[in-house]
């Protein structure tokens, strides 16, 4: 069995439900986009898939092994913020995934294999667009270029499955479609799965072959009090919270590939939304 | 206009700053003058001409017993004190203050332990330090390495926890093991606002150097300020107190320059 | 100037021959003298000895505890006309030269010896050196604090100290511990007296009789009722035992005559002599000092030594007489 | 799995934090028997019975003469001084604050003179602090004052800055006068920051409070620790150093309680 | 004269020109939309507006008299963040400009006029939609409520000018387009002068009666270096810096006026740019 399984997975913290119940096949290859309201989990899931926490209940299948329960260089990560190190420079961000991989006890590459090294970071650079910033510090430059950073430092270990946190959530509109662009060609190039968090459902859309919401499962008014609204009136226990769960799954049709988007694409609409969770 | 939103110029700037200086002078010239004229042999607040002269015997004049000139030899002594004790205490609190901010296992087994010792009056349990370290140079350094390390260690742990947990991730999704991430992500990153915390850590080192020095010494600054207490010379004392003042300014100021230069990315890493 | 004054100051700091001062203040001695004399007196605790006598020498106290040499260095060479109104006690074994395993006091030489800088202890070491032909330069001395002198003592690299009791018993407690030279041995010159700003003493002479007729009822209860002894053992942080033992190498004038009969014998001068030496040598009397003649001593006989015109410290047997003659 | 992964749960985490005190316990125990084999009149390391016994004398039985429990009156003693100069410090500290941190003008007159005057070491100025605020009470809460309240106006001056521009601009669109500004807007928002900055200051003034009683008192954990040291009496110097650390830290614990009770707004302002 | 008046105001910090030539003439009742890209200085104009700063060169005058150099109670502002005050609850950050007014000395009402003020501030939290919420601290609010708040509380000492600064950049796309009909609604109903800055061009031609645009005048690629990129090579001396001004000013027809907008209102396109500038 090949893809990320998700099987009847629960998370919750404490009493607090957090998502419910999901079950989710994604295929290899995919881009799957996870839209919904703020809280709602999305952040959880992605944090499940990183091994950075467990599922409560229900396991996480990855080509049909349980998930490695800690983050590790089969799965790259790209956050909202803080994902380069401020320390090292654009080249040495990009780098530092092959002194790992190469050299556990110092962490650094020395002589010919630092040119090595060096060499396909700054090919990885110039494929984001940053050739010419490489000795440059990451608080030196501007929003749009460090998530370009941190993804050309994601994908020097050659990640299986790339998973992004609302990576262009900071971002203003036009840097953000110059980066869509660069993402959708990431995506074509490589042998890469992406699971992306978004709060813009345009962006979803445009980038995603499939998008995936997330609700909790009764329906509440925005801005209202948050878990205290399912302690409903009469009933004589308490009824028990209710966690986020998939309410909605497109399959984006025609499924898009290769070919940059042009940058002034209008956002596509869902000409073929189905309704049915794929493991349904 | 609202008084907060009068701001002085460069030059008022300069021109305001030194005005409680300049009162300090005043009034210690007043106090001085009126005791002086009770006493023309009041120790407490010598005249500025006696404070010249102390200044001339003990900087600029060979002692006549050992040809040293007293006050250099005594900053010798104790800033060799100082500054092995700060670096001694650096490199402890950056080994056990990374230990602890990064490794959970770690901080449940030290963090109380730290919380608990950095309370304890490092001066009252002096015998008992005597008795391990001696009663030469390594006590000294000793207590001052034990006043500072503790507030240290829990500063650079708490600097450790506020890194962003994103990169510690990042680093994992890039391989790294849990040596390499102390080594090559938290380490660097530490090091600049360790440099922060060893400035707080500058004016609790001197007390204790002076403590040290009052205890058991031949030379040094607090020695010196002690031995003299003996007859109240405070002509030797105002000096030699403004003298560390000045020190322990510019070890500051050194400090932070050393923080400017050696870590070019901080001062933007820091703003944003 | 001082005028006459109805409030007055009195310091004193934790030692064996001191301790009356703070039973008596506890225990309504002084407030009864006072009472008397129609004045007030406010007995003020010291731990730090040094402490005590720079705030007389800066004003701030009217009277302290002080030894001979100290009063010498620190007020009188301070400028402070000084007055000894009660001569309380020597020591006679309370300072002590102590090593480690066996030795004696030739043997210091080329040692470390730990002792608090130009104390008492310092002279002691002088005198013990004088003895055996040896001087300051053949050892070397490392200021050391009197209060953690005990504890430096249990670490290896010290092997030689001078310091005074309680110390000095603390130390013998250790079985390694040899005294080779102690102030029984040069016997009335290191001396434990009262002291008071001359000026004072002159506009409020009922400030003296006072002190006087406090510590002279104070000598009496000490000597008479346990409780007293043991409240001064329990203020000292000991017990009466230690207390005791402390007293026992204190040659207290608990009689008024006695005390003047020292104070107006011969042995003051000599001292006075030997002392303003040593403190030359030191740099101590001052930094015009041209010679240890540089600070007058006036004597009860009226005869003076050194400086005429320059008399800081005033050996005063008045006080003492009137409380021995029972005129207070 | 990564070290860094590893976390104890509840039990374990409790466990593991028991381990260095256990440790500490063990080495003192060795360490002390080792010594009283070798002369059972040992002072240095004495053995836990004879420690239990002088806390027994000190702390539960009667003095004779004044009907006191002694370690109880030098505790009362020495807390009466050490909160008091605490409570002291706070207000000057939170006055000069919030003027230097809140008034470009007063920044610039007295901020360069704070910085170096937190830098002069008090201890040093020790005889012209008695000669000007006598040896009562005054003098010992002055010492700790002075060593506490300079940190702490700096440190202050740093969080009113601190406080975002925005609600400045805001405040003064809601018509806000300076004098407003200060009290309505900084000084609620800056008080739970300077109980922060508080606990930081509390290792300090047992620095300065000890060293204050060692000089000239009757009473006081800091006097009691000086004049048994005499006699080398480390079972009384050990129980009393312990119980000061007890005291230091539920002082820290106890002010974390205030804010947390008396700011309920904190808690969630500092985490967004 | 009515309205707001810039006149050839610049803005230099030491060398750097921010802002070059602004002629400007905002009339009353406007609702002013500032775009621009990043680091352009549009934070810096609404400085100058609210008098937090001072032009290097030329004037600003509100109804014909020079502005006030301070920030005062005649102009509201609302910032992306840290608008309200985090240790008031929610009634009391809406009360206490009234405060401010009443109380010179202790900034506190008592008794009657604290009533007064209280029932003041929850008719203006009723209308932003926050009844309920009054005695919660701002902490507890989502973002979106946040910024409600600030709304009332610059509301209350009814200013003439609202100056908003990003004021829903933080915000999600589903909450921003509730405010949206709020601030509509409260420049409607308000003798009011509304300047916003924002980085989202829709919202810019969905609010605005009159949308400026403010642009470097050399355009030189995003992300550049950017200042360096000035001093161009073969002149003998450096070409001054150039610094932003106005490059585009539309009056949205026909002029919004009333009616709540419908929450799914697609983003109007401009009907009639004019590239002229008020006072060319
Ligand atoms: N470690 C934790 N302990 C307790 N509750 C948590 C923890 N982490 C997250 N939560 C809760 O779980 C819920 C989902 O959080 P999550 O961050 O996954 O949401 P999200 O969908 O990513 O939201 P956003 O769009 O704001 O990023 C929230 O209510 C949050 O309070
Ligand atoms: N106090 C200051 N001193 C020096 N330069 C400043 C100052 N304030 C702003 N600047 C500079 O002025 C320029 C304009 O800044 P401003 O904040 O007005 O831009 P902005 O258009 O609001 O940008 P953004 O969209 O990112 O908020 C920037 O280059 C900034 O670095
Ligand atoms: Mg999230
Ligand atoms: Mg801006």
């Amino acid at each position: 069995m090949k893809g990320i399984v998700f099987d009847k997975v629960w998370k919750e913290y404490g009493d607090h439900v957090v998502l419910e119940q999901i079950n989710l096949e994604i295929a290899p290859r995919a881009f799957v986009a996870l839209v919904g309201p703020s809280g709602c989990g999305k952040t959880t899931f992605l944090r499940m898939l990183l091994g950075e926490d467990t599922p409560t209940r229900g396991a996480i299948l990855v080509d049909g092994r349980p998930l490695k329960p800690e983050p590790d260089s089969d799965r790259g990560v790209v956050f909202q913020r803080y994902s380069v190190f401020p320390h090292l420079t654009v080249v040495q961000n990009v780098m530092v995934g092959r002194e790992f991989e190469k050299s556990r006890l110092l962490g650094r590459l020395f002589g010919q294999s630092r040119k090595a090294a060096h060499d396909e970071a700054m090919q990885l650079l110039s494929a984001v667009g940053l050739e010419g910033h490489e000795n440059k510090y990451p608080a030196s430059l501007s929003g749009g270029m460090q998530q370009r950073l941190a993804l050309a430092q994601a994908l020097n270990r050659r990640p299986k499955i790339l998973l992004l946190d609302e990576p262009f959530g900071a971002l203003d509109p036009g840097i953000r479609s110059d980066i869509h662009v660069l993402i959708r060609r990431i995506w074509n190039e490589n042998d890469l799965t992406v699971v992306m968090v978004t709060h813009d459902l345009s962006e979803a859309f445009r980038l995603g072959t499939r998008v995936i919401a997330f609700e909790r499962q009764r329906n509440r008014p925005e801005e209202q009090e948050r878990y205290g609204a399912t302690l409903t009136g009469d009933l004589p226990t308490p009824a028990p919270p209710l966690g986020a769960t998939i309410t909605r799954d497109f399959d984006v049709w025609p499924p898009k590939i290769a070919s940059p988007l042009p940058n002034a694409e209008p956002a596509p609409q869902p000409t073929n939304g189905k309704n049915d969770s794929a493991l349904h | 206009m609202r008084a907060i939103n009068i701001k002085p110029n460069r030059g008022w700037h300069v021109l305001l700053a030194c005005i409680p200086f300049l009162l300090v002078l005043v009034a210690y010239a007043i106090g001085s003058s009126l005791r002086l004229a009770e006493n023309p042999n009041d120790k407490l607040l010598p005249g500025f001409g006696a404070i010249a002269e102390a200044v001339k015997q003990y900087a600029f004049t060979e002692d006549a017993r050992t040809g040293l000139y007293l006050m250099w030899s005594d900053t010798v002594a104790s800033l060799a004190r100082l500054l092995s004790a700060l670096a001694i205490s650096a490199v402890i609190a950056l080994f056990f203050g990374i230990f602890i901010g990064m490794l959970p296992l770690a901080r449940s087994t030290f963090g109380p332990f730290f919380a608990v010792a950095s309370m304890v009056p490092p001066l009252a349990l002096l015998p008992i330090l005597f008795i391990v370290m001696g009663l030469g140079e390594a006590s000294k350094i000793a207590l001052i390495v034990i006043g500072t390390a503790l507030k240290l260690i829990r500063d650079i742990a708490l600097r450790v926890q506020e890194i962003p947990r994103e990169q510690i991730i990042k680093a994992q999704t890039l391989g790294a093991s849990t040596w390499q991430i102390a080594t090559r992500v938290i380490t660097p990153q530490v090091l600049p606002r360790m440099l922060d915390a060893l400035r707080l850590e500058i004016g609790p080192a001197w007390l204790f150097l002076i403590a040290a020095e009052a205890i058991a010494a031949d030379s040094g600054l607090g020695y010196r300020i002690f031995l003299v207490r003996r007859y109240l010379s405070m002509d030797v004392i105002i000096p030699y107190v403004i003298w560390i003042t000045i020190l322990a300014f510019v070890m500051d100021m050194a400090l932070r320059w050393v923080q400017g230069r050696a870590f070019p990315w901080f001062a933007g890493a820091r703003a944003s | 100037h001082a005028a006459e004054k109805k409030d007055f100051k009195v310091a004193w700091s934790i030692y064996v021959g001191w301790m009356p001062w703070g039973y008596a203040a506890d225990s309504g001695i002084v407030k009864k003298w006072a009472d008397k004399y129609g004045i007030n007196i406010e007995v003020k605790q010291f731990n730090d000895y040094v402490e005590s006598i720079n705030q007389y020498t800066a004003g701030a106290f009217d009277a302290v505890s002080v030894t001979n040499m100290d009063a010498l260095s620190i007020p009188a060479a301070g400028g402070v006309d000084t007055t000894s109104v009660i001569i309380g006690d020597f020591s006679n074994g309370n300072d002590a030269i102590i090593v480690k395993g066996k030795g004696d006091v030739a043997s210091l030489k080329g040692q470390s010896v730990n002792l608090v800088e130009y104390s008492v202890s310092h002279y002691l070491l002088a005198r013990a050196l004088e003895s055996v032909k040896l001087e300051e330069k053949d050892l070397k001395v490392v200021n050391t604090s009197d209060a953690d002198m005990a504890a430096a003592f249990k670490t290896p690299d010290v092997t030689a100290v001078v310091t005074w009791k309680p110390i000095v018993s603390t130390i013998l407690e250790s079985p390694d511990a040899t005294k080779i030279f102690d102030s029984s041995q040069i016997p009335g010159e290191i001396i434990d007296m009262m002291v008071a700003n001359t000026e004072v003493l002159k506009d409020n002479p009922k400030f003296g009789q006072a002190l006087a007729g406090i510590w002279y009822e104070t000598m009496v209860a000490l000597e008479k009722d346990p409780a007293a002894k043991e409240a001064m053992a329990k203020a000292s942080g000991t017990d009466v035992k230690g207390f005791d033992e402390q007293l026992a190498t204190t040659k207290m004038f608990a009689a008024a005559k006695d005390a003047v009969a020292f104070a107006t014998g011969p042995d003051v001068k000599t001292t006075t002599e030997r002392v303003s030496k040593f403190l030359f040598e030191k740099a101590l009397l001052g930094k015009d000092a041209k010679s240890p003649e540089a600070i007058g001593v006036a004597f009860p006989d009226g005869s003076i030594f050194g400086d005429k015109d320059n008399v800081k410290l005033r050996y005063d047997a008045t006080y003492m007489q009137a409380a021995a003659d029972g005129k207070l």
